[in-house]
């Protein structure tokens, strides 16, 4: 196996992260995650677990969530991501970043990126989601903190914010 | 994770030629899916590999195939098998006790008993699949022993037989569909 | 975890992707949703050579009915399937099976055909294609072939699919109507493999007794369990308390499940048979027809 | 009670957001692993695919030819230096890198370091370790047993047993159980579990050859104690180490040890002259990273017939693993699990516990609890429950029966511990009320007679917290006293630095309250600084709820000093003497003529413009408070499950949890607290487990079989609150963190066991899964 590291041909990948074109050559294992991390420098995107459980790595790839440890970088080789990094824009606060601070849905913070990627996504789809709905929209999300109660109001928080024009 | 498989089977032929064939370490391991003998050190201790095919995953051993016991009078021998991954990830062992009775009909039956263990990141990681694999490649070695024992006694062939590749989708796809493993019905 | 180094390739068309399998033979894997394949690479305990990513092939994800089928792309995402509305309106058990399949990062990657391709028992789509009759197209150098589901899963991760071979297509006969199905499942947890699951599909006569009967069990094999000598019972029969009982005792007796940190063989067959009352009831309540 | 500060000051008891989460929302959060430094190589730890093996030989020679591999260390290496092995925190010590034997599954052997991460682990396959498999030890009952293998070859003693540990009367408690006409008794596994925090250990040793100065970036939840083991077992002078705390991923106990392989990323950066990242993976945190519990236990209760309780008498075997490294600063062997009498008024009450090695990594810690006390209150809440039950009496007013009573307290108990303060019944009471007790009762007995399964379990556990004493703890001889520094700036702005290090918990934000409260400068306006052992005051970290217990007050004392200068300065300006003077949150006025005052910011300012004579310039302080006694904290849980009888899957409808730790800080953080640990309850009654099969292969070494609940799983949580105040706490705080993972696994047990005691069930083993509740209800026929 090792000696295919020498084979392995560098590959380039081009992509569009937070609204910026970035690119650079890369060796096809390399993971997503670590693209983002190290290559990029952008660490608000974490690493929990080794077997796609936690999702602490969770981005949003072409506007679906995906855990970036269980894609190569090369996969995103024409795609369009955002971060947890992305979030702030026209220097504000998104709604979800304001309610997970206002309903105390954070703790340890390192579930956090994770978290608001993918209730992001979750109020992309469904902008009145119900308790059960928030639960399930966050079941690719292990947070050992919390106990989740307090993510389900931030997002509450969030959609009634957006419902009332702060939409984004 | 340690398993016991007990099976019994019947073949047609006399007990002295399954005696002599399953004596024979050699012989025996040709029926091991993904198994060879590499080297013979003494009359009891031989030296082996074994490659263990599943799905996506292969794992493969190099180690030692012992004859623990051999009594010609009961027709019972123990055979013990060790080896370690490749990789340095784990090891798996296997004892078989075979054991012979010639029936009426001139035919023998039989017995083994298979003790297992497996250590190491399959253990951990596999637990889930690991008692599906021995049993499938167990219920492949019987159907191989029967078969190699109903063919002409091939003794050069055997340690070079098709055993040496590694079980794989294809030949368990095959073995399952002839209805080797089919649950009844 | 870190991936051992491979060599990667992204063709364009299925043609292209096959000559790929022809040309790195045993070495060459198809990378899917990698949401199996990929946490085995990072625990080196696959190693392919070669990574195909047939991610980039376009035409292979959809959910369409045409010529008295269900089609289903290849490539289609399970979150697609939850959000079809054809899934959602007309195939209920198709719901059931993807909204319980790991979870929704996971969901937003994998597809329906690397479910079934990769072989696994544990997978949840096997049994419900079991339950639904369903049949594979496998493409490859000759073209196109197709393989009834009873056929495809032929041991533990070991499908009739060639190596030469993708899977592009799952079709579904379009269930006659009083039909229904449903899909029911126990986890450890969210996310986890199922400890036993249960595909039901039945179609009714107009007497209300089954005229077809489909039971597809998930985990208690080392491949799907088609549980023939329950749906042959209830066959011809109308599905009420009783029958429905006697049915998921067959079925229970037709698994062969292991024992693993999700539970004993006994514990598992148990399941078998309450799940599958449970699916074979809510089949029957699908069909218009509850238990009367 | 406290005097309320205005919301603008923002001090106790205001629930204001927390100063910590705006760069945690924003992704600028900065843990370990995001740190990154010039010229940064990375380590990877080859492990023991065996539980028990001996080394024969190690070749790392492929390994070192594979371009980009700097170095591979092996224990004889470290041996060479003398680090080979290290001391752990409880009387023991534990391998480095393995020499000689390995003792379980995931220990240590090599430590490859290379210029990235892809290559060192592609060179730590190509490390070659022969070994030779030994029998395995897993079961601790068979530990003493003459056939068991000898684990430990560098003990004197050759032996698994480690140690016989006893406290109370025996001969007292016997007699009480000779005549009592009622015994109640269990046997109970409190199991092998993990903490997991969703940040897995790690750091970065940087070693700098000009300053010869070492900076180790480490997720620590105590740095300044890791600085001097550091120190002590390195060799190197203690005032060229810096540990450097950053932010930290959750902690819960698993943060406290030193691990092996910070030691190995220590070494390699002091031969490489290079910072050198080492991360571990989940697997390898799980599997080799300090785990929690494994206690079997055995507790019998002497009582009369009106379930008036006389004794209690406990015997427990320890499983330590391979090496006992017990993370806790007690002078017992067992910790704080004398607290066993937990609640209740025991006249007598007899205690032993013994310690034995195993093939199974080394620990144990102190999993969201102060050590062993959550073994304690599981028992004696589900031992309790069996009384209640054999006597036919209700649990709640059962343990009513047998309450410390408020006028008790200080309250000495019969193995030595001396509670603070409690109100046991008012906050059973609270509870009962809000779960609509008697209505549940009445809902369960309809059910039953339909066949369908629910149960209810209470608990009303009593905590033991801010460790403590220096008379009866230290880590390493250093006393657990802990510290704060406040300097308030000319504009009245302050910075405060602590010894604590927080994991989560919120310090930045409650600390600033603490001293909002004292000195009514707006907590918007005080900076909190943890972590860094360069500019903190010593202090022993963030574990057994011990922060606001100590540093809490010492931040309260420092605040004292500081307002007593302040009123120096105040009577030099307002030129009146300081008898004169009255203080308000922020001010200090003259007696009868509030219009004369003087504010803390003016204060300040004049600290340094216009300082008296004889009075030092500047405003600030430093306090080491060494607490008087631990804090007990209470409270009563009560949980209500349905169960399906087809599946034996449990649902957890409802959970009350009234809570009492005093006078509070922020009344957000502390529920957010009790959430959280109750929902690491849940997991540990019904999903977390650490198991080793026949052979010592981990099962749940991984998230995949390692459960932690997810959002679906977890139910809402209702919690509520009493209030008795510690008495020698400054601000009668208690501490809260812990309670909620303490109290809760006995009201999930206790719920499912009273769900199938007219069965005749009285005890099932967590985790609590749907296949040993339904192979109960296959036993007892109520499924087929």
């Amino acid at each position: 196996m090792i000696g295919r590291n020498e084979m392995a041909k560098k590959q380039t990948v081009h992509l569009k992260i937070n609204g910026q074109q970035r690119e650079a050559d890369v060796e096809p294992r390399l993971l997503l995650v670590h693209f983002i991390r190290d290559t990029l420098g952008l660490t608000g995107t974490h690493v929990g677990c080794d077997t796609s459980n936690c999702g602490a790595c969770t981005v949003v790839f072409d506007g679906r969530t995906i855990k970036s440890c269980t894609m190569f970088a090369v996969q995103a080789d024409g795609a369009e991501l955002l971060t947890v990094e992305g979030l702030f824009q026209e220097g504000k606060l998104h709604p979800l970043q304001e309610g997970f601070k206002q309903e105390h849905g954070l703790q340890c913070g390192f579930c956090t990126p994770g978290m608001l990627m993918s209730t992001y996504a979750l109020l992309q789809k469904n902008a009145q989601p119900t308790e059960s709905d928030i639960r399930w929209g966050i079941s690719g999300n292990l947070c050992r903190c919390t106990g989740y109660q307090n993510i389900v109001k931030a997002v509450q928080y969030a959609a009634g914010k957006m419902a009332q024009g702060g939409a984004r | 994770m340690a398993l016991k498989i007990e099976k019994s089977f019947q073949v047609k032929e006399p007990l002295e030629k399954v005696w002599s064939f399953l004596s024979d370490p050699r012989k025996v391991a040709s029926c091991v899916p993904g198994a060879q003998i590499t080297e013979q050190v003494d009359d009891k201790n031989y030296k082996g590999a074994i490659s263990v095919k599943v799905g996506p995953s292969v794992t493969d051993y190099k180690g030692e195939v012992q004859i623990v016991r051999m009594d010609p009078l009961n027709y019972e021998i123990e055979i013990l098998g060790k080896g370690q991954d490749v990789r340095g990830r784990g090891s798996a062992s296997m004892k078989m006790t075979g054991k012979l009775r010639s029936l009426e009909d001139g035919g023998t039956e039989v017995t083994s008993i298979s003790e297992l263990n497996v250590v190491g990141i399959l253990a951990q990681m596999g637990s889930r699949v690991i008692s599906e694999v021995s049993n499938i490649m167990f219920g492949e070695f019987t159907k191989n022993l029967q078969t190699r024992l109903s063919q002409p006694d091939q003794p050069s062939e055997a340690a070079t037989d098709p055993a040496g590749k590694p079980i794989n989708a294809g030949s368990l796809a095959w073995q399952a569909a002839k209805g080797v493993f089919r649950r009844e019905s | 975890m870190i991936p051992p180094s491979f060599e990667y390739l992204r063709p364009k068309t299925v043609p292209e992707a096959v000559a790929m399998l022809q040309q790195h033979g045993d070495e060459a894997k198809i990378l899917s949703g990698g949401q199996s394949l990929i946490p085995m690479m990072k625990l080196r305990l696959a190693r392919p050579g070669v990574l195909i990513d047939i991610n980039r092939i376009s035409g292979l994800s959809y959910v369409k009915e045409e010529g008295g089928y269900l089609k289903i792309g290849g490539l289609t995402r399970e979150a697609e399937m939850e959000s079809s509305p054809l899934v959602r309106s007309k195939y209920p058990i198709l719901l059931d099976t993807a909204h319980v399949i790991a979870d929704p990062q996971v969901r937003n990657m994998a597809t329906v055909g690397g479910n079934l391709a990769h072989g696994d028992p544990a997978n949840d789509h096997p049994a419900t294609m079991v339950a639904l009759g369903a049949q594979v197209i496998a493409t490859g150098p000759k073209g196109e072939r197709v393989i009834p589901i009873e056929d495809f899963f032929v041991s533990l991760f070991a499908t009739a699919l060639q190596h030469e071979e993708i899977l592009t297509e799952i079709r579904i006969p379009v269930p006659a109507a009083r039909s229904g199905g449903a899909y029911f499942k126990l986890e450890r947890k969210v996310g986890d493999f199922a400890t036993a699951a249960v595909a039901a599909q039945l179609t009714l006569d107009e007497k209300g007794v089954c005229q077809s009967v489909g039971i597809g069990l998930t985990n208690v094999g080392p491949t799907p369990v088609k549980a023939r000598k329950a749906e042959e019972f209830l066959r011809g029969k109308k599905p009420d308390e009783s029958n429905i009982a006697q049915a998921a005792q067959l079925a229970a007796d037709e698994s062969t499940p292991s024992p693993d940190l999700r539970g004993p063989v006994e514990y598992k067959k148990g399941l078998v048979k309450e799940l599958t009352k449970r699916a074979l009831t809510r089949a029957l309540e699908r069909s218009g027809r509850g238990l009367h | 009670m406290i005097a309320k500060t205005s919301p603008e000051i923002g001090g106790m008891g205001h629930s204001i957001k927390r100063k910590e989460d705006s760069r945690f929302i924003q992704g600028k959060g900065n843990y370990v692993d995001d740190v990154h430094l010039p010229g940064m190589v990375f380590g990877h730890m080859v492990r023991s695919p065996y539980a028990h093996a001996r080394l024969k030989s190690i070749n790392t020679e492929k390994a070192k030819e594979l371009p980009g591999v700097l170095a591979v260390i092996t224990g004889e290496d470290l041996a060479k230096a003398n680090l080979a092995w290290m001391p752990t925190l409880f009387f023991d010590k534990q391998m480095v890198l393995a020499t000689g034997k390995v003792l379980f599954q995931a220990q240590e052997v090599a430590f490859v370091v290379a210029q990235d991460q892809y290559t060192a682990a592609d060179a730590a396959e190509l490390v070659e370790v022969e070994y030779e498999e030994l029998p395995v030890l897993v079961d601790p009952h068979k530990a003493t047993d003459p056939g068991s293998p000898i684990l430990r070859e560098d003990r004197e003693e050759k032996s698994n047993h480690i140690f016989h540990w006893e406290v109370g009367d025996k001969a007292a408690t016997d007699k009480a159980f000779q005549s009592a006409p009622v015994k109640a008794s269990l046997h109970a596994i409190s199991q092998r579990c993990h903490p997991a925090p969703l940040e897995t250990c790690g750091c970065v040793a940087d070693f700098n050859r000009a300053t010869e100065k070492l900076t180790v970036y480490l997720t620590s939840q105590a740095p300044h104690a890791h600085r001097t083991l550091f120190s002590l077992v390195g060799g190197i002078p203690e005032q060229n180490i810096r540990v450097v705390s950053p932010d930290i991923g959750g902690g819960f106990g698993n943060k406290v040890p030193i691990y092996p392989g910070y030691v190995c990323a220590v070494v390699a950066s002091l031969t490489l002259g290079l910072p050198v990242k080492w991360i571990e993976t989940r697997s390898e945190n799980l599997q080799s990273t300090g785990f929690a519990r494994d206690y079997h236990m055995t507790a019998e209760i002497a009582a009369d017939q009106n379930g008036k309780v006389k004794a209690l008498r406990v015997k427990t075997l320890a499983d330590h693993g391979a090496f006992n490294a017990a993370a806790q600063p007690t002078k017992f062997p067992a910790g704080l699990f004398s607290m066993c009498t937990g609640s209740y008024d025991f006249a007598e009450s007899f205690c032993e516990v013994d310690g034995v090695y195993t093939n199974k990594a080394p620990g144990g810690i102190a999993y969201r609890c102060s050590f062993r006390i959550t073994e304690a209150a599981y028992l004696i809440e589900r031992v309790v429950d069996i009384l209640a039950s054999q006597l036919k009496i209700d649990p709640a007013e059962l343990r009513r029966r047998n309450f410390i009573q408020p006028d008790q307290f200080p309250y000495k108990t019969p193995l030595g511990w001396t509670y603070d303060s409690g109100n046991y019944e008012g906050a059973l009471n609270k509870a009962l009320e809000m779960v609509g007790y008697a209505q549940l009762r009445k809902e369960q007995e309809e059910k039953r007679k339909k066949g369908e399964l629910m149960g209810i379990g209470i608990s009303s556990f009593t905590e033991a917290v801010g460790a403590g004493p220096a008379h009866t703890f230290d880590i390493a001889g250093i006393k657990m006293f802990d510290s704060a520094e406040i300097r308030v700036h000319p504009t009245g702005k302050a910075i405060c630095r602590m010894g604590t290090k927080s994991q989560g918990q919120g310090h930045e934000t409650t600390y600033a309250q603490i001293v909002a409260q004292e000195l009514g400068i707006p907590a918007s306006d005080v900076i909190v600084e943890e972590g860094d052992t360069d500019t903190a005051p010593y202090g022993l970290g963030t574990y057994a709820s011990r922060s606001t217990p100590t540093s809490g007050a010492a931040t309260a004392m420092a605040a004292r000093k500081i307002r007593d200068k302040a009123k120096k300065i105040a009577a030099h300006l307002l030129e009146c003497s300081e008898e004169d003077l009255e203080w308000e949150p922020g001010k200090f006025f003259v007696k009868g003529a509030p219009s004369k005052s003087k504010s803390i910011q003016e204060i300040a300012f004049a600290a340094y413009t216009n300082i008296p004579a004889g009075l030092e310039a500047g405003l600030e302080a430093v306090n080491y408070y060494d607490p008087p006694n631990l804090t007990f904290p209470f409270g009563t849980y009560i949980c209500v499950v349905d169960i399906d009888k087809g599946t034996g899957e449990i649902k957890v409808r409802r959970f009350v949890a009234v809570d009492d730790c005093g006078n509070v800080i922020n009344p957000m953080i502390v529920q957010g607290q009790i959430h959280g640990g109750l929902t690491e309850g849940l997991a540990i009654a019904f999903m977390q487990l650490i198991d080793y099969d026949e052979n010592g292969n981990v099962q749940g070494g991984s998230f995949m079989d390692y459960l932690i609940p997810t959002a679906v799983e977890t139910p809402h949580w209702e919690t509520g609150s009493t209030c008795t105040p510690s008495p020698h706490h400054p601000f009668g705080a208690k501490g809260v963190g812990e309670s909620p993972n303490v109290g809760s696994p006995a009201a999930f047990v206790n719920a499912v066991v009273d769900a199938l005691s007219h069965l005749g069930v009285k005890h099932i083993d967590m985790p609590i899964t749907p296949w040993k509740v339904w192979n109960v209800l296959k036993e007892k026929g109520v499924v087929s």
